[in-house]
């Protein structure tokens, strides 16, 4: 929205700007395509903004240690676990942007530590090269078909935020309140039985994928779209037909740094030209409805699946756990 | 005027049972004096050595240079010049590099350095390897090496721990004499460590004689040759034949002992020997004071000979002269062609030079 | 000397006399030690104490009891992380003297390239390393790919994978420690030890096996500590693997989980292993004595016969030198291809040099490699002056509490790096009175601290295995002649254990380069480090640019291992003298 | 019968300009001989052992073992048992593993290699001495420990360099017997490298005397000791005066010269020797050879005492005859007590004990 713009610059226009530093679990591209957007807006932050690139689970750690002294300003990239982790120690300031009104009560937080800021659905990969479109699996249970066995690749899932999310959800599914995990992992077991293979990270993943040592995952929309545009990788996607569960990458303004300027940044993150760029180049789907949506956005057929985060961020550690310990590469 | 001084030293390396490496040794050394540790391998001359030098603290005693209490004195405070019995030369330099070392750490100049250098390597005969490698050299080329680096800094005192056992006799020799004058001529006081006899008589003012960390004798060269005090030191110093001898008469410098089969004969004994007639006396004689002579001449000992050995100027006899003597070494400078192993011989001792010992 | 005016010292004197011995003096140990202690403490361990004050602070006793029931994750992982360990240590010890023994043995055209070439394997940026060899070795990789299209077969053959796949990892990238620490112990052994035992009767392999060997103990134990402690602690190989059931990774999820008190058991439990570990190092190599007693300096020379050894040993070599280079090779496979060119093909399928062309045309492009050089520089700098003096410390003199001030030093090898780092990060976010009332986090000093916590060690430890090897009636002759123990110290017994320094500055430096673990939670916009450049192109999956630097990784450190071993053999004229020698 | 042969063997450390460390050297060896090599500090000895041990490789000639080449055969495939000059103990063994080694290599059983073990340890008065490190023994002691390993393996040879260069002489006499008496029983060929004459003297078959890497004379003890080749042989075995003497009548092995103002003397003389009467020949005189007389006493050298040295067993003087002669060293065993530094005295010359030299 435009009105974020004026807040926006009648804080800046004061004093002289201080350095903003952004901690990001974001792509290089994208931080340094947004820093020089942000610039180009703001010219008395010229030179100011350091974007420190990093792994989610890095800048969790990071703001952690050196909450004494915090030397981040912007937490840029996370997922809600993450992020609510980050609150529960108080690492993160509590406010309330322009945008928060727009937003979704299940994308941000009830207490303004942080906000969403993308929706990652999470969907079924598979390699267009090795499978054609029409015999792609059309539903999450499609891929405990036996024709699939050892033809899945899997992020491992307990080292990432973003897969035990979607493992979770797959439990949930199946037990609405939580309390009786057992069909979810008879379900995990069974996709443990068809999965080759647990890769280490993203990378990883695409690797193994691409190379056919299995051709089937599940991940997020972003990078599928991602990879398959702009590193010529040979994925598609389908859209699960029961629903994807759409998790939230958010922003925050970590608490103790120039919490001045991570306004500044936040509320330009939100701004509705840049949003709409992202979504047209970076495949993001913003977490507040936007105006000009890109095509292949407008063709999306996102069918969210129903998840209670709740239920999710009361037993996942536990569900994890059990998974990794009894379930996998046991089945 | 006393430089060095050992009061009561021992050194012990472990603490449990095992014996003292050096035990309760008292030494004092004169300003100048050339003085010598003698004794058989393993009686703890190196170890006395490194504690003057430093590198050992004794377990108890006290070390003392010109009376200044030096015990636990940092050995490059020391000023003294070491031949180690390893040689410990520096493997990363030159042979003129290792002898330059002292100098270097003394600032001596670099054109006084390389001249003292050349000169300390002609003294050992080094001439013209100053830029060889260490590895390069016959093992007594190292020693020599080590023996150089000692001499050049010119200490105030020298510790040699066998620094010419890996030379020939002639080098030897040639060395010693090399290392007296540089001695005198400095007036260094010189701690010299040796097994070889002839050596240390050749060179001493002083010996001492230890056997098991302890001290046997201190004396002249003289002194512990003709005069011993023990039957070890006898026996240690040249190849001296100890013999039980009963005594037939005694007064205070003199012993008089029954000869088997050949009368009675006086030996020299020290004073407070404590002998009486009855006693059996332990009096050594040298080879070489003991005279060949007939089986059958009037007033020798009989004996047949059971081994010869040539060691180029003299020919060692030993010969078995019965059960009371047991066997007697003769060095003989012309042993008639007609002795062999198992000839009957006689035995003429000289009576000026026998001496009586204690066990 | 003069001397005393008195012959009864007043007490005052006695003590001046006291303080008169030097080096030599009892307290003199203490003294030397005291501002190591310190800085160990104030750098090293009190920052570490910290994982463990974590681990007990709530139900401390429970998280440590894990490791104890038979059925838990805790337990497994603890055994599995053992094993692995174990059998990279004993992997590495083997490849490693082999290689030691091939290339300082013989002598052959190219083996001063091969030798600069082998440690490369050791210089691999992580990640981009990792993948390189799961690209050779793992079910997509050349090999097995190339295998199956050979044998005309189902499945790809020997796809390493699991546990294999870690140990071939280990192997590859830490044999370099057992290469280097047998090499320079080998160069420093008197060779008519050997020559002795060949004069027994013993054959070769005899000889190696009950001579040179365990002559070579302080350097096997020096490598194999390094190597357990690594591989206890390595984190991206169980990974890319899917070994999950190790300590490492059981940090990482509890981490994720938020159970910080249990990641720090972990950590803290993997600590207290590699100080048993350590300890029962100590002790073995304690038993023997490995200096030389020969009288004088034995030539070097050993004249080769056998003509078949002549030939092997080259041959050998090269094949040696061509599978510990295939990961780098692959890298640059990877560097040189086009962006999708490579799928299910055995080897790419196109070629270009649009990769270098992306890093080049960047301005900052050489930025993060000037950081990274300068950073581990300063860090390896710091290193060598105090791991130096701690090794001479805990060998040559004699105090109580040597084996603490050893473990002391070990301690940060021993924890995860990104342990280290977040310990690192608590300690100096605020200003202490050993980073001089500043705050380092957000600095640039924060990083060569870093890095000289984390590598203190390799230095610390191949000095200390060189040092065994060195006689110390050397330094006795020359503070002999005069010379301070300073003097010494530094004219003689560090200029004999050069050769030991050299290495573990290598291994520090090549470890400073490629750190990644612990920058990436430290580093500051104007620090950036390769191995952080690095990743953010691994992380959106420019796995072609990330492999062009990696390209440049690699040539930037085969050249410092280039000159230093011209360094290390002091200079062209003595390894021309050496390699004469040996052919003769 | 032949055991070891060496064949014109030359060893040059460096391709370039340097002398040769060995040079052409030509030995052959009987089985069961006790060799000696006897040279002065640097002269190759440890190289030729090197040689036949396997270490260095001729640069030229060949060695061989009862005919067979060896020149290149692998050093543990020629079974001989060797002391090092410098030892090369094994430090991380005890004593007793030490001694041991090549009993293990050899398959021997426990309890017979513990029993060899502790007899050899015995036969060097290491006794008890078995668990101890090598680091915790004595220069002498680990000496020992090095010869016992040689020993006890029983090799076919011997090589000993020097290995009893520090021990005292005490010891180095006990265990040269015991050398000699185990080499005898078993028959081992033994080479021996040694700076010691003495030692040489008493213990060897042949002697081989080199200077330079060059062999001066091969022969026995007697014959390098009395009538030796060369004149450095002369000078090195024992202490010779060489005298430059006129020869005033010659036959195939005898030659007459002129003594200064004490008329002529006959010299024995190797065949041809090639001398006639008005050359100069060199004559070999031994100190013990030559006795002490009056000044004024008829037929005698007459000269000035310059330097008087006390070696125990002799005392050597040495003596200024004037211009021709130089100096010349005689050993007295009695030197009467009057004799001093600066005294004139006689010498008289014993005829048969004279030899006349190469130069
Ligand atoms: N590795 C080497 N390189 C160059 N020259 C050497 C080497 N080893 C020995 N030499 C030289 O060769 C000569 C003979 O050495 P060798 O060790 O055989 O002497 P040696 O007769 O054993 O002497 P010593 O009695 O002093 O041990 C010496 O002049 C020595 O300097
Ligand atoms: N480091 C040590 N630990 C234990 N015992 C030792 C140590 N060094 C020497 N000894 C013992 O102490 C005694 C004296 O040793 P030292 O080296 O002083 O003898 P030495 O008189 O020099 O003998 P050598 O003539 O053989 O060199 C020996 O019995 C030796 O075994
Ligand atoms: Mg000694
Ligand atoms: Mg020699």
């Amino acid at each position: 929205g435009s009105e974020n713009k004026d807040s926006a610059s009648a804080g800046a226009s004061g004093k002289p700007a201080e350095k903003i530093v952004v901690y990001s679990a974001r792509d290089k591209k994208v931080t340094d395509f947004v820093v020089e957007q942000f610039v180009a807006k703001h010219p008395e932050y010229k030179g100011k903004v350091e974007v420190l690139n990093m792994g989610a689970q890095e800048v969790l750690e990071r703001t952690r240690a050196e909450k004494a002294n915090p030397q981040g300003s912007v937490w840029w990239g996370g997922t809600q676990q993450g992020l609510s982790a980050g609150a529960g120690d108080g690492l993160l300031e509590a406010w309330q942007p322009s945008f928060a009104g727009q937003m979704d009560a299940r994308y941000k937080d009830a207490q303004g530590r942080w906000f969403g800021e993308i929706l990652l659905p999470e969907v079924i990969m598979y390699n267009n090269k090795a499978i054609p479109a029409d015999q792609a699996p059309k539903d999450w249970d499609d891929l405990l078909d036996p024709k699939w066995k050892k033809k899945v690749i899997i992020r491992d899932v307990a080292a990432s935020g973003t897969m035990r999310s979607i493992y979770a959800s797959m439990i949930q599914r199946l037990s609405k309140d939580g309390s009786n995990p057992q069909p979810g992992y008879d379900w995990l077991r069974k996709l443990d039985a068809n999965t080759g293979d647990y890769a280490a990270n993203p990378t990883d993943l695409y690797v193994k994928m691409s190379r056919e040592q299995g051709v089937l995952s599940a991940w997020n929309l972003q990078d599928i779209l991602l990879q398959s545009e702009q590193s010529k990788m040979p994925f598609g996607y389908v859209m699960p037909a029961s629903g994807a569960p759409v998790l939230v990458d958010g922003v925050a303004a970590i608490k103790g740094g120039n919490t001045e300027g991570a306004k500044t940044f936040i509320e330009f993150l939100f701004d509705g030209e840049l949003r709409a760029k992202l979504a047209k180049d970076f495949f993001q789907i913003p977490a507040v409805p936007i105006s000009e949506k890109p095509q292949w956005l407008a063709d999306l057929n996102l069918k969210p699946m129903d998840v209670d985060w709740d239920v999710i961020a009361k037993n996942e550690t536990q569900w994890i756990n059990h998974w990794n310990a009894e379930i996998k590469n046991k089945g | 005027m006393i430089d060095v001084e050992l009061e009561s030293v021992s050194k012990r390396f472990s603490r449990s049972g095992e014996a003292a490496a050096v035990d309760d040794v008292n030494l004092t050394i004169g300003a100048g004096e050339f003085f010598t540790l003698l004794g058989p391998s393993g009686c703890g001359k190196t170890t006395t050595l490194r504690m003057v030098a430093g590198f050992y603290f004794p377990t108890q005693g006290h070390i003392r240079f010109g009376g200044q209490d030096v015990t636990r004195l940092a050995p490059n405070k020391r000023d003294t010049g070491m031949v180690f019995q390893n040689y410990a030369l520096f493997p990363h330099m030159t042979v003129a590099q290792n002898v330059a070392y002292g100098l270097k750490v003394r600032r001596v100049s670099r054109a006084e350095s390389s001249r003292r250098v050349n000169e300390a390597l002609a003294q050992v005969h080094l001439d013209g390897y100053g830029s060889r490698r260490i590895e390069q050299l016959s093992g007594g080329q190292q020693q020599r090496v080590a023996l150089a680096r000692a001499l050049v800094i010119r200490p105030r005192m020298l510790l040699l721990d066998e620094p010419l056992s890996n030379l020939d006799a002639k080098l030897r020799e040639e060395t010693r004499t090399e290392i007296r004058r540089i001695q005198r001529d400095a007036g260094t006081t010189s701690i010299y460590v040796t097994h070889d006899q002839a050596e240390a008589m050749a060179m001493s003012d002083r010996i001492a004689v230890m056997q098991a960390g302890r001290v046997q004798q201190i004396g002249s060269p003289r002194e512990v040759y003709h005069q011993p005090a023990t039957a070890f030191v006898a026996r240690f110093i040249g190849r001296s034949n100890v013999l039980s001898l009963p005594v037939t008469a005694a007064d205070t410098t003199t012993v008089e002992v029954a000869l088997p089969g050949a009368g009675t004969i006086a030996s020299g004994a020290p004073e407070g020997h404590g002998l009486r007639t009855g006693d059996t006396a332990l009096v050594s004689a040298r080879p070489e004071h003991i005279a060949l002579a007939g089986p059958d001449d009037p007033g020798v000992i009989r004996g047949r000979v059971t081994a010869l050995e040539f060691t180029g100027m003299a020919t060692h006899l030993t010969v078995d002269i019965g059960a009371e003597g047991g066997e007697v070494t003769v060095a003989a400078v012309d042993v008639p062609g007609r002795v062999d192993v198992g000839d009957r011989i006689g035995l003429r001792l000289t009576a000026e030079r026998l001496w009586v010992v204690r066990p | 000397m003069t001397a005393a005016s008195s012959t009864v010292p007043s007490r005052r004197v006695a003590l001046a006399r006291r303080l008169a011995g030097g080096a030599n003096a009892a307290w003199f140990p203490y003294l030397m030690v005291a501002p190591l202690v310190l800085i160990l403490w104030g750098y090293v361990v009190q920052p570490m104490l910290a994982t463990f004050v974590e681990s007990v602070s709530e139900d401390g006793v429970s998280n440590y009891t894990q490791f104890f029931t038979s059925a838990g994750v805790a337990r497994t992982s603890l055994i599995t992380s053992l094993a692995i360990s174990v059998a990279s240590v004993v992997l590495c010890g083997v490849v490693g003297v082999a290689m030691a023994f091939l290339l300082k043995r013989f002598s052959f055209p190219g083996r001063r390239l091969i030798e600069a070439f082998i440690l490369v394997p050791a210089a691999l940026p992580p990640l981009i390393g990792a993948i390189s060899f799961q690209l050779l070795y793992s079910e997509i990789g050349i090999l097995p790919r190339g295998l199956q299209r050979l044998f005309g077969t189902e499945s790809p053959v020997l796809a390493f994978d699991g546990i294999a796949g870690v140990l071939v990892v280990h192997t590859f990238t830490m044999y370099p420690f057992f290469y280097l620490a047998a090499s320079a112990a080998l160069a420093g052994l008197d060779p008519s030890i050997e020559e002795a035992a060949y004069n027994l009767g013993a054959g070769r392999v005899r000889v190696w096996r009950t001579v040179l060997l365990p002559m070579l103990t302080p350097a096997m134990v020096s490598a194999s500590l390094l190597v357990f402690m690594t591989s206890l602690a390595s984190y991206t190989a169980p990974l890319l693997f899917g070994v999950d059931q190790t300590m490492t990774m059981q940090i990482y999820i509890n981490r994720t989980n938020g159970d910080l008190p249990m990641a720090s058991t972990y950590a803290s439990a993997l600590g207290l292993v590699s100080i048993a570990f350590l300890l029962l190092m100590r002790w073995y190599e304690g038993r023997r004595s490995y200096l030389s007693q020969s009288k004088g300096i034995s030539a070097r020379r050993r004249e080769i016969s056998n003509p078949v050894g002549r030939w092997l040993a080259p041959v050998a070599s090269v094949l040696a030198a061509i599978v510990l280079l295939a990961p780098v090779a692959t890298i640059a496979l990877v560097a040189f291809s086009e962006d999708g060119s490579w799928t299910t093909e055995i080897i790419p399928s196109a070629y270009s040099i649009d990769n270098f062309v992306t890093i080049v045309s960047e301005p900052k492009a050489f930025q993060p490699i000037l950081n990274s050089l300068q950073m581990s520089l300063l860090a390896t700098a710091g290193c060598i002056v105090i791991g130096v003096l701690i090794a001479y410390a805990v060998r040559r003199l004699r105090f109580v509490g040597r084996s603490l001030l050893d473990i002391g030093v070990m301690i940060a090898w021993a924890l995860p790096g990104t342990v280290v780092a977040i310990n690192l990060i608590s300690a100096f976010s605020t200003g202490n009175s050993f980073s001089f009332g500043q705050a380092l986090i957000g600095t640039f000093w924060i990083l060569p601290l870093a890095y000289f916590v984390r590598f203190l060690p390799l230095v610390f430890r191949a000095s200390s295995a060189s040092l065994a090897l060195i006689d110390p009636s050397l330094e006795e002759a020359a503070r002999n002649l005069g010379a301070s123990w300073f003097r010494a110290f530094l004219n003689i017994t560090v200029r004999l254990m050069l050769p030991g320094v050299i290495v573990g500055a290598l291994l520090a430096f090549v470890h400073g380069v490629g750190e990644f673990v612990a920058s990436v939670l430290i580093y500051t916009s104007s620090t950036v480090p390769i191995s952080v450049a690095i990743n953010n192109r691994m992380y959106s999956f420019e796995i072609g640019t990330a492999a062009a630097y990696g390209m440049l990784q690699v040539v930037l450190i085969f050249v410092v291992m280039w000159f230093s071993s011209r360094l290390e053999n002091g200079g062209g004229r003595a390894a021309a003298r050496q390699a004469e020698q040996w052919t003769n």
